[in-house]
């Protein structure tokens, strides 16, 4: 049912002309006057790199998906990610040693293609890849876009049985992305977390100090 | 139209100078490059070229909350008139012509960046027939923002990279220009 | 209170301009070129009036000619087709009559200039003119300026009645609108 | 005697020890002063424009809620500099198909054409470049070289937008001058000169001397006027020869480097030109209360030095607080259309400037000044004027309290991003 359209009312020409001058007078005083009471707010911007209470890292949702990162230590080469990843931004080889052990030969993640829908973080199962809560990661080579996690020869693949606990998330990549973590708050107000990330759990191997966080 | 990375300039992939983090004050000194460099190193006017999501993000980032504005980035409409190319979004070859004509119109001491997974690769759209794989192919760039899109803190952080890049470099030897592609 | 060479330069600077301009409208071959050489002219007209002590003159001069015909001009040059061809917006006509009229003014002129100002004279002393101009226009030349104003008022409204006939014919569709000649 | 020369006998016979009238190289002294005082107005527009473009960056950013420049210097009072040195040493790119002499032209036309109208302005009690009899008629001619200026940079980059930019930017400063020169007319008709420091002599100190609170009339004439010179100076709501949204940058979207900084600079001294004629126009200039030209003029020495300095202080105060308005409406309202714009100023500007100028005339002739009708007006006005600064002091405030309710509601719950801040 099409409502009934009124008859165009035709406004008095003279009233309209006035009533548009009121208007135009009255509505710039009251924008005037909103936007001056905007002068004595305080501004809701958060200083991003050196200024901001907390890192912009902790105050990220919960559920926020950052720049993804695997611990080899954990990881068992079963290549469960790299199927499910729509884009093929993880690309995973290992050979067999002599003595029956497998080792990797690369584990690189492309984070110039990836799409950050965490398919793959769901599809591991011990927990070996995930996202961190890391953004910062722009560099000025396009070959610097593929993290490459395999730090050293003969890396040797876990197995499912006894896997190390994980290691705190964040702590990898700010060894492999160069200059990471370099934007760091200039005064640090109450709590002193200078690094963004915290010392790596006892008994996890390979040269992973904090070292590209300073 | 190639599909390599055949326009990409050596000296973009010169080291960063690292920045001192907390002691780094504001120090003019007397040597003319450090005050050319701070003065353009402060004065980032940036083109917004945003053809998809990442162009709100980009919009969005000279906002309220993570105001670019602070570093002195302020987005002018002019190619003429900016100092650095944010190609925030998916380019496909139909527009690959504008984004070269756009590097081309902009004044010498220029940068690119590419921002996003689609710029710096294609992204989500890599397989597809239209779709540049990567700004790169097509003009120089000079810093890749990874992210799909990425947070305003991560485009805000590349802009502080681009600082640092400029800081790191000869102002003359930029002015005199990569030539178009 | 200017001194003298001063002022000698400063009046072979204004002469110079409009002469300069002049010229410059008369052989450029692109108009609006011309257009915007005028534009020299009446500011050196302009300075004239100003050394002739008639500075009410001299400011209408740059308001009136400047602001107004100058500006109409332009507009009605930049809204012409094909004016950048200069065989179609300037050719050269008429080069014989053209070089008769010159001839004849310039004798006539010269003839003028040495029967009737032989000498130098000093100039007038800068009194302001305004107040002589509004009272003279009040009173003693009041007829002829009610005329002039009403002969304005008068192409005004033919202007208004020629370009409004046609905007108010009513479309076919019924509300009245724009509609092409 | 105007300063220039005042200054250049004082030199003349303090360094040269000759006497002014008779010395043969008098001329060249006077020169001299007068290119080191056309150096001291450059000066004056390249430094005014610097700072005023940091403290509209500043302000915009607090009425969007962020923070606007602070990373270079103290709080970011550099970053007028930095944006200065890299626009001057950026390529200085000239398009291929452009018209190449007019492109190369057309910012030193604006610039002049903006330039020229600080000769006329009244600074202080005696400083004035050129205190010319017909300073208003002046001011308006000067402005239309800006016009021809404009023109020439749309054709000569020989670019589409340019062009739309500088026909736009054309038609709407000869349409606006018309309701701004009928405005400014209130003002010669009550000055009865066109001086402008006649104008500024015809006021007085104090609020009820101004002309802005003789009678309504002329309240609604310095609003109209305000307005129409905002839409000269093709400031926001009326900047449509540089709206981003249809022509990218308008007529200087082909400029690049230094030339571009030419446009900038011009565009900051057209804001302070016509907040300075408002100033001093409407709301007494560098009149000091209680005290009369005269009896500054009669003054010597280091006393003369101080009412100077405190009549210049004066009128920078009340055209800078007029630039702060205009930044704020710029940050407020939003753009018109071109049909708007023209229906704003011939519908309505032009009609009730005229108007005005038929009422001040009216009570020109009926309310004899200094009487007690005058006064009556006068205060009346002036009442007004209060009850304006009061009313808005107050919404102000309104607005204020009601988001700080907001906020205090927001502040309470559990977000995972840091709430709204308290106002």
């Amino acid at each position: 049912m099409v409502p009934a359209v009124p008859p165009p009312v035709r406004p008095n020409p003279v009233r309209a002309y006035f009533g548009n001058i009121r208007r135009a007078v009255s509505s710039t005083f009251e924008g005037m006057t909103v936007t001056m009471s905007w002068l004595f707010r305080r501004p809701s911007t958060i200083q991003y790199p050196d200024r901001t209470e907390k890192p912009v890292r902790e105050m990220l949702p919960e559920t926020y998906r950052g720049l993804l990162e695997v611990d080899l230590s954990r990881c068992t080469a079963c290549l469960l990610c790299a199927k499910t990843c729509p884009l093929g931004c993880i690309s995973i080889e290992t050979c067999k040693h002599p003595d029956g052990a497998r080792e990797f030969q690369t584990f690189d993640i492309d984070n110039g293609l990836c799409m950050f829908c965490g398919l793959c973080a769901e599809a591991c199962n011990f927990d070996a890849l995930a996202h961190t809560r890391e953004f910062e990661a722009s560099v000025s080579s396009a070959e610097q876009l593929t993290v490459r996690f395999v730090d050293r020869p003969g890396r040797l693949v876990a197995k499912a049985k006894d896997l190390p606990p994980r290691r705190p998330r964040g702590s990898i990549l700010a060894a492999l992305i160069p200059g990471f973590g370099r934007r760091r708050r200039r005064a640090a107000p109450p709590e002193p977390p200078a690094s963004p990330a915290p010392a790596p759990a006892a008994g996890a191997e390979g040269p992973e100090n904090p070292e590209g966080t300073a | 139209m190639t599909d390599t990375p055949a326009g990409r300039d050596p000296t973009a992939q010169a080291p960063l100078c690292p920045t001192g983090g907390d002691s780094a004050p504001l120090v003019v000194t007397t040597r003319i490059d450090d005050l050319v460099n701070w003065s353009r190193e402060n004065s980032i006017w940036y083109l917004l070229f945003a053809t998809a999501c990442c162009g709100i993000e980009l919009m969005q980032t000279g906002g309220p909350r993570t105001d670019l504005d602070r570093f002195g980035a302020v987005f002018r409409s002019s190619p003429r008139q900016s100092d650095l190319l944010i190609v925030a979004g998916t380019i496909t070859y139909k527009m690959a012509d504008r984004v070269r004509l756009i590097y081309a119109q902009m004044a010498e001491p220029r940068y690119v960046m590419a921002m996003g997974s689609c710029a710096n690769c294609g992204g989500l759209f890599q397989q597809s027939y239209s779709v540049v794989p990567g700004v790169d192919a097509i003009v120089p760039v000079d810093i890749y923002l990874p992210g799909c899109p990425p947070r305003p803190e991560a485009l805000n952080e590349a802009i502080l990279r681009v600082q640092d890049l400029m800081k790191s470099e000869h102002w003359a030897s930029r002015r005199q220009g990569r030539g178009n592609p | 209170m200017i001194p003298e060479p001063v002022r000698a330069l400063l009046f072979y600077l204004c002469a110079g301009l409009a002469l300069a301009g002049g010229c410059w409208v008369a052989f450029a071959r692109n108009i609006v070129h011309s257009a915007f050489a005028l534009l020299a002219t009446f500011a050196g007209v302009a300075g004239l009036y100003a050394f002739l002590s008639a500075d009410f003159l001299a400011v209408v001069q740059l308001m009136i000619y400047v602001g107004g015909v100058l500006v109409l001009i332009l507009f009605a040059l930049m809204l012409t087709s094909r004016i950048e061809e200069a065989r179609v917006s300037n050719p050269t006509i008429g080069l014989v009559p053209g070089a008769v009229v010159l001839i004849a003014v310039s004798a006539l002129l010269v003839y003028a200039c040495v029967k009737e100002f032989g000498g130098t004279t000093d100039l007038p002393p800068g009194e302001p003119t305004t107040a002589g101009i509004g009272d003279a226009l009040l009173s003693r030349y009041v007829l002829p300026f009610e005329v002039i104003s009403v002969l304005l008022l008068a192409v005004l409204l033919g202007a208004v009645t020629i370009a409004g006939g046609r905007l108010r014919k009513p479309a076919p569709g019924g509300k009245p609108g724009k509609e092409r000649p | 005697m105007n300063i220039i020369q005042h200054v250049a006998n004082l030199l003349i016979r303090s360094v040269f020890h000759a006497d002014p009238a008779s010395w043969p190289w008098t001329w060249l002294v006077q020169a001299v002063v007068i290119g080191i005082a056309a150096f001291l107005a450059f000066a004056f527009v390249a430094i005014f424009a610097g700072p005023v473009s940091w403290i509209e960056r500043r302000i915009a950013g607090r009425i969007q809620s962020r923070i606007g420049p602070n990373r270079v210097g103290p709080q970011g009072v550099l970053q007028w500099l930095a944006d200065g040195v890299k626009c001057w040493l950026k390529e200085d790119l000239v398009p291929a198909a452009a018209d190449r002499p007019l492109f190369l032209a057309a910012p030193y036309l604006v610039f002049t054409g903006m330039f020229g109208a600080f000769v006329v302005l009244p600074f202080g009690a005696q400083v004035v470049a050129a205190d010319l009899n017909v300073g208003i008629l002046y001011l308006l001619a000067i402005t239309s070289l800006v016009v021809v200026g404009l023109l020439m940079a749309g054709w000569g980059s020989n670019s589409k937008w340019a062009l739309f930019g500088g026909v736009r930017s054309a038609a709407q400063l000869v349409s606006y001058e018309v309701p701004s020169a009928f405005s400014l007319l209130c003002v010669v008709l009550l000055a009865g000169t066109l001086s402008t420091q006649g104008i500024v002599a015809a006021q007085g100190g104090w609020p009820w001397d101004w002309f802005i609170f003789r009678n309504p009339f002329m309240f609604a004439a310095f609003f109209l006027y305000f307005t129409a010179a905002i839409a000269e100076g093709n400031r926001t709501p009326f900047d449509l020869p540089e709206a981003e949204s249809e022509i990218v940058a308008g007529y200087n979207i082909e400029y690049s480097g230094m030339r571009f900084l030419f446009f900038l600079f011009a565009e900051w001294a057209n804001i302070w030109i016509m907040a300075a004629i408002s100033a001093f126009a409407f709301l007494g200039g560098w009149q000091i209360p209680g005290i009369a030209p005269e009896q500054i003029a009669a003054t010597k020495g280091w006393e003369f030095v101080g009412w100077q300095a405190l009549s210049w202080t004066i009128f920078l105060v009340k055209a800078t607080f007029l630039v702060f308005v205009v930044i704020q409406i710029r940050w407020t309202l939003p753009r018109l259309r071109v049909d708007q714009l023209m229906i704003t100023c011939w519908k309505y500007l032009v009609p009730l400037s005229m108007l005005m100028v038929l009422g001040v005339l009216v009570l020109l002739a009926l309310v004899p000044e200094g009487g007690g009708a005058d006064t009556i007006l006068r205060g009346a006005m002036v009442g007004l004027g209060l009850a304006v600064v009061l009313v808005s002091a107050l919404r102000v405030r309104r607005t204020f309290r009601v988001d700080r309710e907001h906020y205090r509601e927001m502040e309470g719950r559990d977000l995972w991003y840091p709430p709204y801040r308290l106002p």
